[in-house]
């Protein structure tokens, strides 16, 4: 076993305890950090998986901006943790919620267990030389050329979000 | 080089940008006009707006199919149409938000801006042939709609529906997804052209096809859940209700079709006429899932509805219900190879959208008159009593919608249902269509009892409710008369329908 | 990296943060569990997109990022907007509209 | 086909007047232009009637025009066009409904005249809407139009019937109707489809000119007989989807007459008789509409007979003719159903006019335990309600007299009758002579039992009510002659015009035991029947009128002298036996009436209603408002659509 499998088996156990965790912890503010452990163990899973540039947009974007956004949050609505309910209730949440989970995880798997490793026949593509540690520039030729329309759109979808978080946050000093 | 912008291919979509300049204009007539009471320029500017969009579609987008980004999106008959029934619609909501605008706090620009955003999302959808590009236009416009939805925060119907649309239509993107991510595998592409060449080809494998089925699963959930499928529909009622009632509108309206146009678009992926017996008995397993769907739909939305009394909840049941009637088109076409499934599944769609707006333009209109008192009190069907008297032209025409909702001839929600169950008949969908006629049976009940209040009920308060004679009354008037039209005149419905679904597979 | 464990992955991680929408009423971990299903979706495509040797999925990553931060932005925005003005943060609470 | 044009325009147009200005009109010219829309109307249904004369009679099915005003739907080789039919059936239904309705309509200007303007023009509105309906239902070319006006019939009578918007029960009675009749739709609609997929038309003469395609389609030659007869069962108010009917009482008695003659009800005999080709293609189909015709018909009689409300008994007899009706149409006896059809809307609309100015004399009473004596008061309306009495009780040479006694002929003699379907049929007959004589005794003659003051209040209606009343008995006396039995006369109008409209029902079928009963001389049936009439009204006379001195006074008139000298004896030897016998059988109808009618077939109706309204509010407990509850059930249905897909499901 190489390093970089020891490193991607490390990580995705790590990567499935977090998010195990942010589900199980009743502290809003743990939780946060352990989703930023989550992310971050993905981001390493991403480099383990020859996406250096993805790696670290996940550090970047999500690992940063998007965990400030959602620690400000916290601060805003001074989050602390929640009552408890009466455990009856709670236990046939729990029950129902563990159900659906494992029910969605048991399809998912009975699909992919049967079907995912007859992938390698079904696409015999070989490895292209793009992929590896220099595809920055071949990943942003695609983003200019194949996918320019959805990038554009996403343009206008960042728009979307500007306007209408301008919406929610301030429409209620102007009134 | 594929997919390169050619400037020549941009006129295909002249109408998608038209829109999207548009709200950037919106946008910027903000700082132009800052004062207050401006507002209904900019109202008038978004309608111009709509309109140049219909003139330039009338001009460019029928015609050949062509794809204008090679692999992302697509021009036909289906596209053309859509965006014809969206831009209807943009013009309708905005009407029908005029007179109360400032009553229901939506006379900002964003408001407008943000539905012409979500506009352009929608248009950009039905001609998407892409699962990437799919995913990318269902958020724009569901931002858009998200915050539409709460658009007036200081109602708490308002915030609470915000909360109720953009939860479970966060969960629904992840769902979509990862059904993308599966297909993706499968395939090693997110084309829908890919996606057919790979499932018609005879060295297809039961491996791949489980997991393109299973991705096309998880993505018909995220479309379920926009079109208010059973059991995708529980934030339908609450969020129609809760919701500004020209959003509501919009929202049961746009969303629906948006959703029905890429829900016809993805059955038509594994259910291509021509070559439905080539593609064996797994397509089967998609028609079950959508037969089961459709059922549980008319049924639980037609049920639930025989209770309301609050008539924004009433229409909320009544389109989940009329989303399960669509649904057996997208069943005939999977079950059958006549291309009529997807042309009466266009056509009732357009009809349901006529139907919805005349419905919930007279209820706008009763609550742009309403004091300031009773804003956020969702409007009863109490509220209706006796109008059919105090405004027979109005009534006539709400009582009108409401015939044709039940699906009674010489209207075109009769037409539209003919046509539907005709084709599912066709199709050997026979079991389907004696639920759909029960169903349709069973809804008269509440239909009428809407019609009971307009006509056969003294007016208690018709001093305290007056409704208000604008743009929104008169627009459930044109609704009901192309309801009429198309009732007794359905060809030119079923022609244009037949033109957009002709060939919009290949 | 065997593509079947990569995709086994993703799927318990998406089926974690299914479980976890509907069981947290914190309406924060609850969107916190709505992109981690984001990201294992995004984990599968990046599994994908090494195994097929396929640039797409590493751009189709790229492009999901832009999009799921504008919805986080969109979505924190809403939740603040709703819960600042109410007493606590309990998502079960926000049920006025039902039946 | 102008003339059948200018037959649908008119009264629609007038119903659009009326709607729209009606504020702006007086009540006179309302009521007059209304009554002259479907006067035209009637003018030009009967010009047409001359044009299908005129037509060479050459074999069955010859005399038809067929026009398609214009194309409706094409599609997929599929032609669906607004296409009339004119032929014997539809023109003298037409003129019927034309007929019957001006005279109703002249009728309602002197009933109606006590609302204020806005409701009566309203009212008119309506009833020319109504009369629009029917004719278009009547004059319909194909299924689609059909449809069009079944359902156009059904959205006016709801308009009509809840009229009275104040009472809440006649907004109840309003939606009833419409909703028990929506349940018929569902089968006519269904049936429909089924034609449209098999025949690739709606087309009268393409489907009912070709019965054999269907018949060569194993199952679907009963099946769609029977959804289409679905359809008939809710309109025609036939067991079990009959509850609508007494409930209508609530509108005006105007429109009670409109729609228990011509209209409304009459509205499902003709299209089985129209579809008959279709029918009789399938024996078990035939077998159906027989039984449930002759079951209809006797339990409605049997409940007529111990209602105390006029329109009540009116209501359920109506119900019980067409019973009748459908086993006539059952058995093959398609010209003697609408010969009964035909002479039931003369005496039918003339009853319902008599009860109307017995209301309208009484201020508004209709509880003939209250009344008696009437027939000084109102001399008119007593002869002409006399007269539409007798030919519900089949009397001897009244028209229903001739109508009722075919379709029993038929019922024993047609290959597709039998001897059960005769004797029920006659059973009925028994009963109908009862409660219809009952009604008239009760309250027209006898000491009053009103108050002193209500009494003196009573008098004649104005002649605007009187003259269709007069009209309408004439008619109903004399029609009779169009339909004279076949034994006494070759002058047979009404069989002679009707022919080529109608397919005899193939002979060979008959079983021996048809071939037997056919050897029952016409005489002996004729005679029977005539016991029949001529004994309830005696029986009638003893038992409701024997107290009061009137009967003494009817004795001067020699015909029922000459009845009670040929039954008195024997029912005054019996007369113990028959009390016991009367009262227990009295018992055991109240009794049916209350287990079998209330308590069991209109609860069912409610329960299928409550049960819907149960499952509502099932399902709106579902709607919890927590949004969480709402992502659960989300992921439960993304695991059955991957349940499904994968094949575990």
């Amino acid at each position: 076993m190489g390093l970089t499998q020891a490193l991607f088996f490390t990580f995705a156990a790590l990567a499935l305890a977090s998010a195990l965790s942010v589900v199980f912890t009743r502290h809003t503010v743990w939780a946060a950090y352990l989703f930023v452990a989550h992310l971050l163990c993905l981001a390493v899973l991403y480099a383990c998986l020859s996406a250096p540039l993805v790696a670290v947009l996940q550090v970047m974007v999500y690992g940063g901006a998007v965990m400030v956004l959602f620690i400000f949050a916290i601060m805003i609505l001074d989050a602390s943790v929640l009552g408890r309910l009466d455990w009856r209730q709670e236990a046939l949440q729990a029950g129902l919620s563990l159900a659906l989970g494992l029910g969605l995880a048991g399809l998912l798997f009975y699909v992919l267990d049967r079907h995912a490793p007859a992938l390698a026949l079904a696409n015999p593509v070989s490895a292209s030389a793009d992929l590896g540690r220099g595809n920055v520039a071949a990943l942003g030729r695609m983003l200019y050329t194949q996918y320019l329309l959805p990038f554009e759109v996403i343009s206008v979808l960042l728009v979307v979000a500007a306007v209408g978080i301008l919406v929610m946050a301030k429409r209620k000093l102007e009134d | 080089m594929n997919g390169v912008i050619s400037m020549n291919n941009l006129p295909g979509i002249y109408p998608d940008l038209v829109v999207l300049l548009g709200a950037f204009a919106v946008l910027a007539l903000e700082l132009l006009w800052p004062q207050k009471g401006s507002k209904t320029r900019v109202l008038y500017v978004s309608m111009a707006v709509l309109g140049l969009g219909l003139l330039g579609l009338g001009a460019r987008s029928w015609g050949m199919p062509q794809e204008v980004f090679p692999g992302f999106l697509r021009v036909d008959g289906l596209s053309g149409m859509a965006k014809f029934i969206l831009l209807g619609i943009g013009i309708l909501t905005l009407a029908a938000g005029k007179s109360g605008s400032r009553n229901l706090g939506l006379d900002h620009a964003e408001y407008y801006a943000l539905l012409l955003f979500a506009l352009f999302g929608m248009m950009q959808l039905c001609g998407s042939v892409n699962f990437l590009g799919t995913f990318v236009d269902l958020e724009t416009f569901s931002l858009a709609m998200y915050v539409l939805a709460g658009f007036n925060k200081r109602l708490a119907g308002n915030r609470e529906a915000a909360l109720k649309y953009f939860l479970p239509g966060a969960f629904a993107a992840a769902f979509f997804l990862f059904g993308l991510a599966l297909v993706f595998g499968a395939t090693g592409s997110v084309r829908y052209q890919d996606f057919v060449t790979a499932w018609q080809s005879p060295a297809l494998r039961e491996a791949q096809r489980a997991l393109m089925l299973a991705g096309l699963g998880l993505m018909l959930a995220a479309f379920a859940f926009k079109v208010g499928l059973v059991p995708f529909h529980f934030w339908v009622p609450d969020v129609y209700e809760g919701a500004s009632t020209p959003v509501s509108a919009f929202l049961s309206a746009g969303a629906k079709v948006a959703g029905m146009v890429a829900l016809l678009r993805l059955v038509g992926l594994v259910a291509d006429p021509l070559d439905f017996f080539q593609a064996g008995p797994s397509s089967y397993a998609l028609g079950r899932v959508l037969l089961l769907l459709s059922v549980l739909t008319m049924m639980v939305g037609n049920l639930a509805a025989l209770r309301q009394k609050s008539v924004k909840r009433m229409l909320a049941y009544s389109s989940v219900a009329h989303s399960g009637y669509a649904l057996v088109g997208l069943v005939a076409v999977l079950g059958g190879h006549s291309p009529d499934g997807a042309s009466a599944l266009m056509a009732y769609v357009l009809v349901y959208v006529l139907m919805n707006f005349a419905a919930f333009g007279l209820v706008a209109a009763l609550e742009a008159g309403w004091p300031q008192a009773l804003l956020g009190r969702p409007p009863m069907l109490e509220d209706f009593n006796g109008l059919g008297f105090a405004k027979p032209v109005f009534g006539a025409a709400l009582a009108l919608a409401m015939f044709s909702m039940a699906g009674l001839p010489p209207t075109a929600g009769f037409t539209a249902k003919f046509f539907l169950f005709k084709s599912a008949v066709e199709a050997g969908q026979v079991g389907l269509v004696v639920v759909a006629v029960l169903n349709s049976v069973l809804s008269a009940a509440y239909y009428l009892r809407l019609v009971v209040h307009l006509y056969m009920r003294p007016a208690a308060r018709e001093a305290g409710l007056p409704l208000f004679e604008g743009w929104g009354a008169w627009m459930t008037v044109f609704c009901a008369l192309l309801l009429l039209f198309w009732g007794l005149l359905p060809q030119s419905l079923i022609n244009l329908s037949q033109a957009a679904t002709m060939g919009i597979w290949h | 990296m065997p593509i079947e464990f990569t995709l086994g992955l993703a799927a318990a991680i998406f089926s974690v943060g299914a479980a976890g929408v509907t069981f947290r009423r914190d309406p924060l971990v609850l969107f916190m569990c709505v992109e981690m299903m984001f990201n294992a979706a995004n984990l599968a495509l990046v599994g994908l997109s090494g195994y097929f040797g396929l640039l797409d999925g590493q751009t189709m990553v790229f492009l999901v990022l832009a999009v799921a931060a504008a919805e986080v932005a969109v979505g924190l925005a809403i939740l603040i907007a709703i819960f600042r003005v109410r007493q606590d943060v309990d998502v079960d609470h926000v049920s006025e509209l039902r039946g | 086909m102008t003339s059948v044009y200018w037959v649908l325009f008119l009264p629609l147009a007038m119903a659009l007047v009326n709607r729209l200005w009606g504020g702006k009109l007086t009540r006179a010219m309302s009521g007059v232009l209304s009554s002259l829309a479907v006067g035209l109307a009637l003018l030009f249904s009967l010009y047409a009637f001359s044009r299908v004369a005129d037509l060479p009679l050459s074999d069955q099915g010859s005399r038809q025009i067929f026009g398609t005003l214009y194309s409706w739907i094409s599609v997929g080789g599929v032609n669906l066009g607004f296409s009339l039919l004119l032929d014997p059936l539809s023109a003298l239904m037409a003129s019927l409904v034309a007929g019957v309705g001006l005279l109703i309509h002249v009728y309602s200007i002197a009933y109606m005249g006590g609302e204020d303007e806005g409701e009566f023009s309203r009212y008119f509105a309506y009833l020319n809407f109504f009369v629009f309906s029917m004719l278009v239902l009547v004059m319909a070319g194909s299924f689609l139009v059909m449809f069009l006006g079944w359902e156009l019939v059904g959205v006016s009578s709801y308009l009509l019937i809840g009229f009275y918007r104040g009472r809440e029960s006649a907004v109840k009675a309003g939606v009833k109707a419409f909703l028990v009749n929506r349940v018929g739709d569902f089968g006519f609609l269904l049936g429909i489809l089924a034609l449209l997929v098999n025949y690739h038309t709606l087309d009268f003469p393409a489907i009912l000119g070709n019965p054999g395609l269907l018949a060569g389609r194993g199952a679907l030659a009963t099946v769609v007989p029977l959804l289409l007869f679905a359809g008939a069962v809710g309109k025609s108010a036939q067991v079990p989807l009959h509850v609508w009917l007494p409930d209508a009482m609530e509108g005006p008695t105007p429109v009670s007459a409109l729609m228990h003659a011509a209209t409304m009800v009459a509205a499902g005999v003709f299209m089985v008789l129209r579809c008959h080709a279709l029918f009789q293609a399938s024996p078990a189909a035939m077998a159906t509409v027989a039984w449930t015709g002759v079951a209809t018909a006797f339990l409605a009689a049997s409940i007529a007979l111990v209602q105390t409300d006029i329109k009540r008994v009116l209501a359920y007899s109506t119900i019980s003719q067409l019973g009748y009706m459908m086993l006539g149409a059952g058995v093959g006896a398609y010209t003697a159903a609408f010969f009964h059809l035909f002479t039931h809307a003369f005496f039918k609309s003339l009853l319902f006019l008599g009860a109307g100015s017995v209301m309208h004399a009484m201020g508004g009473e209709l509880d003939m335990t209250r009344m008696g004596g009437l027939k000084a008061r109102m001399p008119v309306t007593y002869w002409t309600f006399l007269a539409g009495a007798l030919c519900l009780a089949g009397f001897p040479l009244t028209s229903g007299f001739f109508s009722k006694d075919e379709i029993l002929r038929q019922a024993l003699v047609s290959p597709g009758g039998s001897p059960w379907l005769w004797l029920a049929g006659t059973l009925t007959a028994v009963l109908t002579a009862v409660y219809a004589f009952r009604l008239v005794f009760k309250v027209f003659h006898g000491e009053t039992r009103m108050e002193k003051d209500a009494w003196d209040h009573v008098h004649e209606s104005p002649a605007a009510m009187t003259l269709p009343m007069v009209l309408l008995a004439a008619a109903a006396l004399l029609a009779g002659l169009l339909g004279l039995p076949e034994s006494w006369t070759r002058f047979q109008p009404f069989r002679d015009w009707m022919a080529p409209a109608f397919f005899d029902l193939p002979a060979g079928l008959m079983p021996a035991a048809q071939a037997a009963a056919q050897a029952v001389p016409d005489w002996a049936l004729l005679l029977l029947a005539s016991a029949i009439a001529l004994g309830g009204l005696a029986f009638c006379w003893r038992v409701f009128a024997r107290h009061s001195d009137l009967p003494s006074r009817l004795m001067e008139s020699p015909a029922a002298r000459g009845v009670h000298a040929l039954l008195w004896n024997k029912y005054y030897f019996d007369e113990a036996y028959q009390a016991v016998f009367v009262d227990g059988f009295r018992g055991l109808c109240r009794l049916v009436w209350r287990f079998v009618d209330e308590g069991i077939i209109a609860n069912l109706v409610d329960l299928a209603g409550s049960m819907a309204e149960a499952a509502g509010s099932t399902l709106t407990l579902l709607q919890t408002g927590y949004v969480r509850f709402y992502l659960g059930a989300f992921v439960l249905g993304v695991v059955l659509i991957l349940a499904m897909l994968a094949g575990l499901i």
